[in-house]
């Protein structure tokens, strides 16, 4: 086919790239006249013909190409638009593809009827843009510039529906937060700026790259710096521990939102950003990474472990799984975080959308009957296998795939991470194992959770009562069709053809990675078999806890409420950090208004004064002396006034007073 | 014997009376009058220096001059006067009082 | 008559004209101006196509391009030789994109005057002689010239902001005319000093001439300001330093810096829009070109030794700014207050002296001028319609208002330095330079870039709660009603105003090399010229 | 002492006598008349300095003229100035009498001062005219010669003299026109 449209990968990555944007640009112009989101399929589809097709094939397991186009030159550096095509970028943007195509179009139904449906796809097709940038960046500006794009585009679709009080304080908080990010990003690029004096990725970590000629040291500080700042550009947006605050809340944006932008592509992109730029992590920036993984790991899943809200259980898991994919970069086998990356997309994004279409019959439900209650809480929920069986049935795919059962995609890839973290630990020895039991721990946990989910909305009887039960249906074509392709796409054949060795995966096998520790054989029969067993365990436990009713603990109880607060880490954020930065600004201005500004208008004051006391001497003593004499010589002139009297023999009597004195004067001289 | 000192005395004595005539009197034509006794006097220098100047006779002479502008004088400040009484109604010239300010 | 000249004193027909023509036709006036900026702004454009990229300006004059130089006073002094004015124009990488910028702000102040009513005569020929004075600011090489300029454009505004503004409008204009002035009246000592310090080569006789000054080469040995066997020193100061910071004062009055800035939020709030936007895009401008053209140019050692002080005020200006515009009610002093965080930027990129953190420094200050009087703008529009902009009395504007809220909203995220548009590429480069400083070696450390980059985090906060606050939501106006019929969405004249100021703003953000390829060679020998004392 | 001294010390007391009555009468037209003993011993008082022509011409002037028209003059201004005569009071602006005594007193003390100077310094041509005799006698034919001096030496000031005297008559007789349009 290639040859027949001889479109080089290059010049497909672009279009894949600039198609859903010239569709947000069409969107954008048109406005509210095209709700059809009929652009922004189209240029989906053709994105994800293209990288399928031109680009993956392509470039897949062949020599990796890249392109350079001057951008500008400051100074004497130029920075150049770099596209840069090799496993690991063409994988993840095929994903990103292929997430992107079923979530359109199971958005075409899910979202009709929404007023603001025009700016929906707008931002839809914004967002592929800047996420499809991200991925194929030769350039770290670039990269940065996409990686602000696809927060900005998330802050779109979290606050889609502005009206919403809730939803603009999330979108507000998500940008925020994934700012923390985006300064340790660009810090990171200024580090990397000074050190190499470029940003190209391949000119820094490519096999003839600066960084291999051993001019840099990479364990020095100011590398070890770099390192940290990324990782923080990366923990913000993939919502690691502790800023993993935003991902909760961002669950207010549609539910086919979520589970693109907040579940399998974005979020995913502070791993991907960790795996491209790898080779500049040295242990300790690693050692961090593998604990802030872990903590992430072990806390969501605690929270998930007490959410109500559907949505909340599915966000706090893609968190925990974000965790593992951090532990798997942080212990150098980022091969397996990608290989995760790429399975969770599917499962979780089919999680969120078949979670969706039971919200929308909820919402149907709720809309049909006079009864207020809150189509998200699983509480209301229950039963829903007799009205949805195929939604069920799909949900439970995913479900298995996420607690790692075989034959699933998810038993590849976490035991591909869980498996490398034992090999790692055992190597490093001591304390180091507390990683790998605590990744098993969250392994349980995870099937203990996702098990919850199922069996309280799917099982039993509808909790709540509205005598229209009729109403709950299955959902439309629209949506199954995707979430059946994302089904598919749950099961091991579409990464191995193994069902119960990674070692086999074509992605594992792509991307293959140099390991700093020895494979230990036992373990790849112990730890599946482990995974596996206690999933097993775990769902019995919950089936008795949640269908039968034997449910053994005080849901009001502190731990779980403490739990479902997060351990109340929002409130703490806001009264150690937002607060006291309004604080903060409160007081400057207060500083401002009193104090600099009141020495300046003291200052006008002080001054007016003085002035006013030159003003009152200069009218009452300066201006007072002029006065006093002319004051004196008009005295003086009113008091010989009345020699002026018009009598004639006064004039001359004075006259010749004045004669005789004189010449009395003349005589006695 | 008569000499010129005793002429400047009298002279002296009715000048000063004209002069107080001039300035102390409330009455017109009685200051015309002062003026005309200090005319006189003026008069009375004139001749009694003539006595010392044969060859010009300029004091006799300008005595003649003097007694003719003094009677054109009178006649003008006569003038004046009627014209000021039928003017102000009064020849008292402290009430003649247009100058002052 | 050069293409320079033309482009300064064209305003200043429109002035004659606009006070020539009767009252009867007071309708025209605003077509005149339209018409003279609009030529004007062709001009600048002619300029910028015709501008040689290669030239390195700063400190020569063959550096410079489309000069003009004609003896304008001659004067014999006597014993204190030959005084010597120059009428030199000339532009270089650095003023070119500030004139185009004037030219098209001023554009944009004529588009959001169309609806004064109050005595329409002084007020367009005051708005054109502040324009010819701005365009003349960044076109003078002669110190005497550009002080000369310098003040005449602090008239207009005075009575700009003074008679058309708001109800403060008397304390306002006088603290700002009172601030710039106290700038301007030492900046005159240190020209003064700088005329006897200096000697034109050619004609041996002391000279105004900016290029002579900033050849170390032209001052006379023990003058006051001469390099070699100066040993002048004021309060412990010696006289080059003293030189560097009083004229630094002066400008950085203008930019503003914390804790001169006071001036700035009051003549914005009681400026009328217009004034806002040309105060906001031009003025502060003013004041940034002003320390790259005479303080580092003239003085580039003081400056090396000066820059860890210099940056610190940058880094104390944009966080202060940010934390005050996080506590502002008042939309437009919000604005104002960010105003003073982003000039930060400036300041600090200058100081950094890399070429990254200079020509970032230049590019913030070309973005912030068309954001920032886009903002003023954005601010007019609803303020014109209900005379109200304090934020909590507006809540839910983006379902009333849709197009409006878009063009706030992308206003909002370009200054807050979304990348694609132009102040990520200011402040990102400002912030890459700093950082690299320390490796260069200029002397600015590393924690001021961070420190740099938590204002942008800042700006980002307070410009979403305000979006939050103001726009999101379910729609609640303290007007009721009343203002519900009154706010009526963005009409044709604001969008054709509003529209290429933010297109400008994308396009700028996306192809930076437009001004970047016009800057650079001026930029690096800026660079060089400083950094050989550090 | 002689005659002749007699009859000067006569007449001298009688004019300056005459004439302190003209100014202390209230009455003015009895002063008026007094001012006809002051004049005609005023007459008395030139002969004896030798002016015999100047004297008669006094007595024509004065007495004929003057004092004719003045007490015209006094009659034409109607008797209420009579009345207005009586009531003389010093106000209190206008310079009291006593100051006016003090005044002339002052003068005529200033004067025979200067006489009296004068007496020790009398001027050089006096002193030469008596030296040589040039004096006018006694039996000198005195208006023989003013008719000679008035026709020769002095005629440009007689004519101007006359004309003034034309001038001032035509003067006075305009002025004291009764002028109807007032």
């Amino acid at each position: 086919m290639t040859n027949i449209l001889n479109i080089s990968p290059i010049l497909a990555s672009m279009l894949i790239v600039l198609l859903p944007f010239l569709a947000f640009v069409i969107q954008a112009v048109l406005g509210r006249k095209s709700t059809s989101g009929i652009f922004s399929l189209v240029a989906i589809v053709m994105s994800t013909i293209l990288s399928g097709f031109f680009v993956f094939s392509e470039v897949w397991n062949s020599i990796p190409l890249h392109a350079d186009y001057t951008w500008f030159t400051i100074g004497e550096k130029t920075f150049d638009i770099g596209i840069l095509l090799n496993n690991l970028t063409v994988l993840m943007q095929f994903i990103v593809c292929i997430i992107a195509l079923p979530v359109h179009i199971y958005s075409k139904s899910y979202m009709k009827g929404d007023s603001g449906i025009h700016r929906y796809w707008m931002y839809l097709s914004l967002f592929c843009f800047a996420m499809l940038g991200l991925t194929i960046s030769k350039n770290l500006l670039m990269m940065y510039i996409f990686w602000e794009l696809v927060g900005f585009a998330s802050y779109l679709l979290i606050g889609f529906w502005f009206t919403k009080d809730s939803a603009v304080q999330a979108n507000k908080k998500a940008f925020l937060i994934n700012r923390i990010g985006d300064l340790g990003f660009l810090i990171g690029i200024s580090v990397l700026f000074t050190t190499f004096g470029t940003l190209d990725i391949v000119d820094i970590l490519g096999k003839d790259g600066l960084f291999y000629h051993g001019i840099i040291d990479r364990n020095s500080g100011l590398m070890t710096a770099a390192g940290i700042c990324f990782f923080l550009g990366a923990m913000a947006k993939s919502a690691q521990f502790p800023l993993h605050l935003w991902l909760p809340d961002a669950m207010e944006g549609p539910t086919s939102v979520s589970s693109l932008i907040h579940a399998a592509t974005m979020v995913a992109a502070g791993v991907f950003l960790l795996s491209s730029i790898f080779p500049l992590f040295n242990e300790t920036v690693l050692l961090i990474i593998a604990i802030i993984g872990t903590i992430t790991a072990i806390t969501s899943s605690i929270f998930a472990l007490a959410q109500y809200d559907i949505k909340k259980v599915l966000a706090f898991s893609t968190i925990s799984q974000l965790g593992y994919m951090m532990v798997a970069v942080g212990i150098g086998a980022w091969d397996a975080g990608m290989f995760h990356l790429a399975t969770h997309a599917f499962f979780k994004c089919l999680l969120f959308l078949s979670a969706g279409a039971v919200i929308h019959e909820m919402s149907h439900l709720k809309a049909n009957s006079n009864i207020d209650f809150d189509p998200q809480d699983m509480r209301n929920m229950g039963g829903l296998r007799q009205y949805m069986p195929k939604t069920f049935v799909l949900m439970s795919i995913a479900s298995l795939a996420l607690a790692g059962f075989p034959l699933t995609s998810g038993f590849l890839s976490k035991d591909a991470i869980v498996i490398s973290a034992f090999e790692w630990a055992l190597h490093q020895g001591g304390l180091y194992l507390v990683i790998p039991i605590i990744l098993v721990i969250v392994s349980v946990l995870t099937a203990f959770y996702i098990g919850r989910l199922i069996f309280k909305t799917f099982f039993g009887t509808l909790r709540v009562k509205v005598g229209h039960e009729a109403y709950v249906h299955e959902a439309p074509k629209t949506m199954l069709i995707p979430l059946a392709f994302l089904a598919v796409c749950s099961f091991f054949f579409v990464f191995s053809l193994n069902p119960f060795s990674y070692a086999n995966a074509s992605i594992m096998n792509g991307l293959y990675v140099n390991y700093t520790f020895p494979e230990i054989y036992s373990l790849h029969t112990i730890i599946p078999i482990t995974l596996t067993l206690t999933a097993l365990i775990s769902w019995w436990l919950g089936y008795n806890w949640y269908v039968k009713g034997k449910y053994p603990l005080n849901a009001n109880s502190k731990l779980i409420l403490l739990a479902q607060n997060q351990f109340g880490m929002n409130e703490w954020m806001m009264k150690t950090f937002v607060n006291p930065t309004i604080q903060l600004g409160k007081i400057s201005f207060w500083f401002d208004k009193y104090i600099v500004d009141g020495i300046i208008n003291g200052t006008s004051y002080i001054l007016k004064q003085l002035s006013n006391l030159i003003t009152w001497i200069d009218k009452y003593i300066v201006d007072g002396i002029v006065n006093g004499i002319a004051k004196l010589v008009y005295e003086l002139g009113n008091a010989f006034r009345f020699v002026q009297n018009g009598r004639l023999q006064n004039y001359m009597g004075f006259a010749l007073t004045v004669v005789l004195i004189g010449i009395i004067y003349l005589i006695l001289r | 014997m008569i000499t010129l000192t005793h002429f400047l005395v009298v002279s002296a004595c009715i000048f000063c009376i004209g002069l107080y005539t001039v300035i102390a009197k409330r009455n017109a034509i009685m200051i015309l009058i002062g003026i005309e006794l200090m005319i006189n006097a003026a008069i009375l220098n004139f001749v009694a220096f003539s006595k010392y100047d044969k060859t010009n006779y300029g004091g006799q002479v300008f005595a003649l001059f003097a007694i003719v502008l003094a009677a054109a004088s009178v006649a003008v400040g006569l003038a004046i006067i009627l014209n000021v009484y039928r003017h102000y109604k009064t020849i008292n010239p402290d009430n003649i009082t247009d100058l002052r300010d | 008559m050069g293409l320079l000249s033309l482009l300064i004193f064209l305003p200043l027909i429109a002035t004659a004209l606009i006070l020539l023509l009767p009252a009867s036709m007071r309708q025209s006036y605003k077509y005149i101006s339209l018409g003279f900026t609009v030529v004007q702004f062709a001009l600048s454009g002619y300029l910028y196509t015709q501008f040689d990229n290669t030239v390195i300006g700063i400190n020569q004059a063959s550096g410079f391009q489309f000069v003009e130089q004609l003896a304008w006073i001659r004067l014999d002094l006597g014993s204190l030789g030959q005084l010597e004015i120059d009428y030199f124009l000339g532009v270089d990488g650095v003023s070119l994109p500030l004139l185009v910028l004037s030219a098209f702000v001023m554009l944009m102040a004529i588009g959001a005057s169309w609806n004064i009513t109050k005595s329409t005569k002084g007020y367009f020929a005051l708005l054109m002689l502040l324009n010819m004075a701005v365009m003349g600011i960044f076109c003078a090489l002669d110190f005497f010239l550009f002080y000369i300029f310098y003040e005449v454009m602090l008239l207009p505004l005075y009575f700009l902001i003074g008679i058309w503004g708001g109800a403060n409008r008397e304390y306002a204009a006088i603290k700002f005319f009172i601030y710039t002035l106290f700038g301007s009246v030492f900046m005159l000592l240190i020209i003064v000093g700088l005329y006897f310090s200096v000697i034109n080569p050619e004609t041996d006789a002391h000279t105004f001439n900016m290029l002579h000054m900033m050849n170390p080469n032209n001052y006379v040995d023990g003058s006051f300001f001469a390099y070699m066997n100066n040993y002048y020193e004021v309060l412990g100061i010696p006289a080059r330093m003293l030189g560097f910071i009083v004229l630094f004062f002066a400008f950085a009055i203008k930019v503003p810096i914390v804790p001169l800035h006071t001036w700035l939020p009051d003549a914005h709030v009681e400026a009328p829009t217009p004034v806002s936007i040309i105060l906001a895009g031009i003025l502060l401008k003013i004041g940034g070109y002003g320390i790259i053209r005479v303080c580092y140019s003239i003085f580039p050692d003081a400056a090396a030794d000066a820059n860890w002080w210099l940056g610190l005020i940058g880094v104390i200006s944009i966080l202060y700014g940010a934390l005050n515009a996080l506590a502002q009610k008042d939309l437009k002093r919000l604005i104002a207050y960010s105003s003073v965080s982003h000039m930060g930027f400036v300041l600090l990129g200058v100081a950094s002296l890399t070429a990254e953190g200079i020509s970032g420094a230049l590019f913030q200050m070309l973005s912030h001028g068309f954001l920032s009087a886009a903002l003023f703008f954005l601010v007019g529009v609803i303020y014109d319609r209900v005379h109200d902009r304090y934020i909590y009395n507006f809540r839910g504007l983006a379902s009333h208002m849709p197009t409006y809220t878009g063009f706030v909203a992308v206003a909002f995220f370009a200054s807050l330095g979304l990348p694609g548009f132009s102040a990520f590429i200011g402040e990102a480069f400002v912030i890459i330079g700093t950082f690299n400083a320390e490796s260069v070696g200029t002397g600015i450390p590393r924690w001021m870039a961070i420190a740099g980059s938590v204002g942008i985090l800042l700006s980002a906060a307070y410009l979403l709660w305000t979006l939050q606050r103001m726009f999101f939501g379910q729609t609640r106006f303290k007007g009721g009603e009343e203002w519900a019929s009154a706010l009526t969405d963005v009409n044709i004249r604001e969008r054709i105003i509003l529209f290429p100021t933010l297109a400008l703003a994308l396009l700028l953000g996306i192809m930076p090399s437009l001004v970047f390829d016009k800057m650079n060679a001026t930029v690096l020998n800026l660079v060089s010229l400083v950094s050989q004392y550090l | 002492m002689n005659l002749e001294v007699f009859l000067f010390y006569a007449f001298a007391m009688l004019a300056i006598g005459s004439a302190l009555l003209v100014v202390s009468l209230k009455n003015t037209a009895r002063a008026l008349f007094l001012f006809f003993i002051t004049l005609f011993s005023m007459a008395g008082l030139f002969l004896f300095a030798l002016a015999d022509f100047v004297a008669i011409t006094q007595i024509m002037v004065y007495v004929g003229g003057v004092l004719i028209l003045m007490i015209f003059a006094f009659m034409l201004s109607n008797k209420e100035l009579l009345a207005d005569l009586q009531n003389i009071s010093g106000s209190f602006l206008s310079l009291p009498s006593w100051q006016s005594v003090l005044l002339a007193i002052g003068f005529f003390v200033v004067i025979l001062i200067g006489l009296k100077e004068w007496n020790n310094d009398m001027p050089e041509w006096i002193l030469s005219n008596i030296k040589s005799g040039d004096i006018i006698l006694p039996n000198d034919n005195n208006i023989q010669q003013l008719g000679i001096k008035f026709m020769t030496q002095y005629v440009l000031p007689f004519e101007v003299i006359s004309i003034f005297l034309l001038m001032a008559l035509i003067g006075a007789a305009h002025l004291s026109r009764k002028e109807e349009n007032r």
